[in-house]
């Protein structure tokens, strides 16, 4: 019977892997991911974890590596946090266009300047638009979890995408947390073999990746666009399969939480949703009718399940981790999606955003109660007045 | 780790014209120009390597010109890296087929995984990624095939083009009157000097096919990382008729501006050493990148070449700082 | 009926990208490796002047063989031929340098013969 | 809408690439002299050109503002150049012409020998040949007026002079007073004027086009 024990996001995330029984893992420092290699390089140098480590040479050469191995027919796996996952932006789009479905795993960073190891989504964020599976963890229980249903999703045949498995740098990656690791058997039972599509082969010899012509470039577009349709049924099965085989239950796309009798609610994701759960709480007390929706998925971004879960309340307030410069709402990024994921809706909500745990500050619950408060004067005066709060200053 | 054996390939000389493999991997159909020096190297290099290899192709006219609108003259299996990190994907892939392997995956023999990248492929933007799969000892060939320029993109200078050439980044003019006034750096000694795990290095040109053929098969039997510097003649980065593609690399050999040499275990062995030495002016004239020289510039570039073949006569040996055996 | 699906029905679905059959490109561009010849990119019409051979000055040197960037001579030691190949060879003229027959290999303009040129509807 | 003349000039890689390139562009200038609207520029498909490929140019002409200026190829060319003779036989250069258009080719052979070339030479209302090597012979390689930059070493010294003159001469669609001013060579550009090789055809109609290509035309 698996047990329960104490872990930080890192060393889940690694047991995420290990359990995946990873084959090709590339590594590099930097703060705060770091932790996820030092936990395989001695499941490695043990013996736990028959793999090949490599030490690249910088987070370009962790996503080049992993995506050679990839294409070649291996279970491959690398993480970076900050300016790291910056460094390797020019791998992305080739790794997702070249449907090669290795993971990375992200405990995010702030991006310089000036410099700070706090958490903040913006660095996976940026990386959003170039294709690759994107989802945040809430706890490192949800981290190891998320491992292996993203490989499960990615490695699918109707997918065959790259997997970007995010969790808060800090809050996440290092407060250890109770953490329940699968049997054996039920990883097997969950995750079968990687099973590449004409992977480089002394008997089958293939290109990858030749240039197009122009005109092949709008089909080949639109069938990676096609996949995404794809992308949300196989989440589906995989988070249904993974409450039967592990009995630990996710909403697919958007965790609820009392949103059911809501008028205002809390927009968020990753590691401040468990302050923005107490607080939901606290609030309710005091008589407030508010609840929560944690995304859990960016790419695909579950556009209609939004829609669902949030078109009866009266007011949203996005709360950012990241940030959008001269973007529409002038704060963050999710609330752009958000808003035009309720757009068409007969009766829609009032959106607004907090920027709020920049620098990887923390959200407090007071701030809670503060958003709560803006967001009921948005109900009572049935308009928007700011398209972004900024929290913390 | 107990070893475990991957089933290397040896590859055996190959001792006359008449003995290449008749096999082409590297086929008829592909938009290099005519003439081309690199074309004709990929197609010896894939001929020594044979059918069970794979190359990695970064970004440059080895990959622009040839795998263009979805379709390949690679009879073998191919990838594209990008022009910054064909050392990590073959990395990568080498190592995929090392875990396959373990596993009882992969059971034939272990691929040739040969890298074929361009001059900034590898020793400019593509050095970081070559230096690094070189540290690791993954079993790869690295090709650097050295048209010494980025020639896909029309002509732009690169570390490896010559003083004096004019490129359209070094266009001569009032100010500048010779063009590129930078010397080359030395990839085979950025190799060699700096990356214990390589046991085996050697130049050679496509004038030379069988000894390129042979120092591609030798490589390729070092159970660790090998480096290839092929010089490749570009009728249209260097402005020469097309015809005279070998011979432009017979008179670098012949003038000094090149040196056939290979570097195995710390020992160097130098061939094609002229008893006399050329002129470099009778490289230089034929091509119309020098086209504009004074002769003092041509002075210069004799100078340069004087000093490069002292060591033809003293090569510095660099020990082998790791012993080859550990190399698996 | 997936929750996806069933939530469409009430917003505007994603649309279905219609990608007609003869448009559709390979799965990644993987693409299956040529053999023999890469067909689809027939280079002949790049020549002015095409190599002829004089079998009876020909040594069999295989000098032009191993000089030809397009594979454009194929030799077969068995029975000790040497063949050019016509729909490939982009007329370089290296394997005429390479030659070390005085006349074994010339150039003749390709537009003294007759057809030996695949006509191309567009340039690649 | 005024009519939009375009020409598409054809020329090897790299051998031909500046030469065919000042084609187009010293007849672009010549017609913005004249007042006329004109556009002049490589096909970015073929670029990088590679040595001995075929390289297409072109040149858009209208009494008006050009509408469809950003279009990047030359779709119905009125008019075709060719540079190098093989080309033809190794390309289907009157791809998209409508019957009645005219092909001018750079050779010393017959008129007749290129129509045996011509499957579908029956689109042709005329066909010229010019001895533009034997005229002036220089071809210069020079890459400084490649991708958009803009060409050092001055236009028109090559064979792309005598060729603009048998253009000038041919068409009709740009004054060879006008050439005179852009061109290194004036000589060179007059000799082609004088010296091209005419033939008029009578092209078929419209809807025969079709049914008739593949068929020699001879007459």
């Amino acid at each position: 019977m698996a047990k329960e024990s104490m872990m930080t996001g890192c060393r889940a995330a690694a047991e995420g892997a290990k359990a995946a029984e990873v084959e090709v893992i590339c590594s590099f420092p930097i703060r705060p991911y770091t932790a996820i290699m030092m936990e395989l390089a001695k499941m490695v140098a043990n013996g736990e974890l028959n793999a090949e480590f490599i030490h690249g040479e910088g987070e370009h050469a962790q996503l080049s590596v992993i995506l050679g191995a990839s294409a070649a027919g291996a279970r491959a796996y690398t993480g970076s946090s900050g300016v790291g996952v910056t460094y390797a932006m020019e791998v992305y789009s080739p790794m997702a266009g070249g449907r090669y479905p290795a993971q990375m795993a992200i405990a995010d960073r702030t991006l310089d300047p000036p410099g700070d190891f706090g958490s903040e989504h913006t660095d996976a964020m940026s990386t959003r638009d170039q294709g690759w599976l994107l989802g945040w963890a809430c706890s490192p229980q949800e981290a190891y979890d998320n491992t292996l249903i993203a490989y499960r999703v990615g490695e699918d045949r109707r997918v065959m995408l790259p997997q970007m498995v995010c969790q808060d740098g800090y809050f996440i990656s290092h407060i250890p947390d109770t953490v329940t690791l699968g049997e054996r058997s039920q990883v097997k039972e969950f995750l079968p073999p990687y099973n590449p599509i004409n992977h480089l082969s002394l008997t089958n010899p293939v290109s990858h990746g030749p240039q197009i012509r122009p005109d092949q470039g709008a089909p080949m577009d639109a069938m990676r666009a096609q996949t995404f349709l794809e992308v949300p049924k196989v989440i589906e099965e995989a988070t249904a399969d993974f409450a039967r085989i592990f009995g630990r239950k996710y909403d697919p796309f958007v965790e609820q939480y009392r949103l059911d009798d809501a008028d205002i609610a809390f927009f968020i994701m990753g590691a401040h949703s468990n302050t923005a759960r107490a607080a939901v709480d606290k609030l309710r007390k005091e008589g407030v009718k508010v609840g929560m929706a944690r995304l859990r998925w960016v790419r695909p971004w579950p556009t209609h399940q939004l829609a669902e879960a949030l078109g009866h309340v009266k007011a949203v307030g996005v709360i950012e981790t990241s940030t959008s410069y001269g973007g529409a709402m002038r704060g963050g990024n999710l609330i752009h999606e958000l808003r035009a994921s309720l757009y068409d809706l007969d009766d829609r909500p009032l959106v607004t955003s907090f920027m709020s745990g920049l620098g990887g500050e923390t959200i407090w619950p007071a701030d809670f109660d503060y958003m709560a408060g803006v967001l009921t004067g948005m109900v009572k005066e049935k308009r928007t007045d700011r398209y972004v709060y900024w929290l913390g200053m | 780790m107990p070893a475990f054996d991957y089933k290397f390939q040896q590859l055996e000389p190959i001792r006359s014209f008449k003995k290449v493999p008749e096999a082409e991997q590297y086929l008829p159909g592909h938009r290099t120009c005519a003439g081309c020096g690199p074309a004709l190297n990929y197609r010896l290099v894939a001929k020594a390597a044979g059918k069970d290899t794979i190359f990695i192709g970064p970004t440059g006219c080895m990959y622009v010109a040839n795998a263009s609108y979805l379709c390949t003259p690679y009879a073998v299996s191919w990838i594209h890296a990008q022009i910054t990190n064909a050392g990590a994907v073959a990395s990568g892939i080498e190592a995929a087929f090392k875990i396959a392997a373990r596993k009882g995956r992969h059971t034939g023999p272990f691929p040739n995984i040969i890298v074929m990248a361009g001059d900034g492929g590898s020793v400019d933007i593509g050095l970081q990624a070559m230096s690094g799969m070189m540290y690791r000892g993954h079993k790869v060939l690295f090709i650097c095939y050295d048209n010494e320029s980025y020639a896909n993109t029309g002509i732009q200078v690169s570390p490896m083009t010559p003083y004096g050439a004019a490129t359209t980044f070094t266009p001569p003019g009032k100010e500048i009157p010779e063009g590129n006034t930078l010397f080359p750096k030395n990839a085979p000694q950025l190799v060699i000097g700096g990356h214990p795990a390589v046991k085996y290095v050697a130049t050679t040109t496509i004038a030379h096919p069988l000894d390129l053929m042979n120092k591609v098969r030798k490589a390729l039997s070092k159970p660790g990382p090998t480096f290839l510097h092929i010089l490749c003649p570009c009728p249209k980065g260097w402005l020469f008729d097309e015809k005279m593609t070998p011979d432009m690399a017979k008179l670098a050999v012949e003038t000094g501006m090149w040196s056939n040499y290979e570097w195995e275990d710390g020992v160097y062995k130098y061939t094609n050493v002229p008893k006399k030495y050329k002129p470099v002016s009778d490289y230089m004239k034929p091509q119309g990148r020098f086209a504009h020289l004074k002769p003092e510039h041509i002075a210069k570039m004799q100078a340069f070449v004087d000093e490069k073949i002292k060591q033809v006569q003293r090569p510095i040996p660099v020990a082998a700082a790791v012993p080859s055996k550990q190399i698996a | 009926m997936s929750k996806e699906d069933k939530m469409a029905k009430r917003l505007p679905g994603y649309g279905t990208i219609d990608i007609p059959e003869d448009r559709v490109v390979p799965f990644g561009a993987v693409t299956p490796a040529p053999v023999g010849t890469q067909k689809l990119f027939q280079t002949s019409n790049w020549r002015v002047v095409r190599p002829v051979k004089d079998d009876e000055k020909c040594t069999r040197c295989l000098q032009c063989y191993l000089a030809c960037p397009d594979a454009c001579w194929t030799y077969k030691e068995e029975t000790d031929s040497l063949e050019w190949v016509g729909d490939f060879c982009k007329g370089c003229q290296v394997c005429i340098q390479a030659c070390s027959v005085d006349g074994a290999l010339v150039a003749a303009p390709e537009l003294d013969f007759e057809g030996g040129v695949v006509r191309l509807e567009k340039p690649f | 809408m005024a009519k939009v003349h375009e020409i598409t000039v054809w020329a090897r890689g790299v051998l031909q690439d500046k030469e065919g390139r000042d084609v187009i562009n010293i007849f672009a200038k010549a017609a913005q002299m004249e007042g006329k609207y004109a556009q002049a520029f490589d096909n970015y498909e073929d670029l990088p050109d590679r040595v001995l490929v075929t390289v297409r140019k072109y040149v858009r002409l209208s009494d008006e503002e050009i509408t469809h200026k950003y279009v990047y190829t030359n779709d119905k060319p009125e008019v075709v150049v060719i540079c190098e003779a093989t080309i033809v036989k190794g390309i289907d250069v009157l791809r998209g012409m409508e019957p009645g258009g005219t092909l001018i080719i750079n050779t010393n052979r017959s008129i007749d020998d290129m129509l045996k070339l011509l499957p579908n030479a029956n689109l042709l209302a005329t066909i010229a040949t010019v001895d533009a090597d034997a005229i002036t012979g220089v071809r210069t390689v020079d890459f400084s007026g490649s991708e958009g930059g803009v060409d050092a070493t001055g236009i028109g010294k090559g064979i792309a002079a005598p060729i603009v003159g048998a253009i000038a001469k041919v068409t009709g669609l740009i004054k060879k007073e006008s050439l005179a001013k852009v061109v290194s060579d004036v000589s060179g550009m007059e000799r082609g004027f004088n010296e091209v090789k005419i033939k008029h055809l009578k092209p078929a109609a419209a809807e025969l086009v079709g049914a008739a290509a593949g068929s020699k035309h001879s007459k």
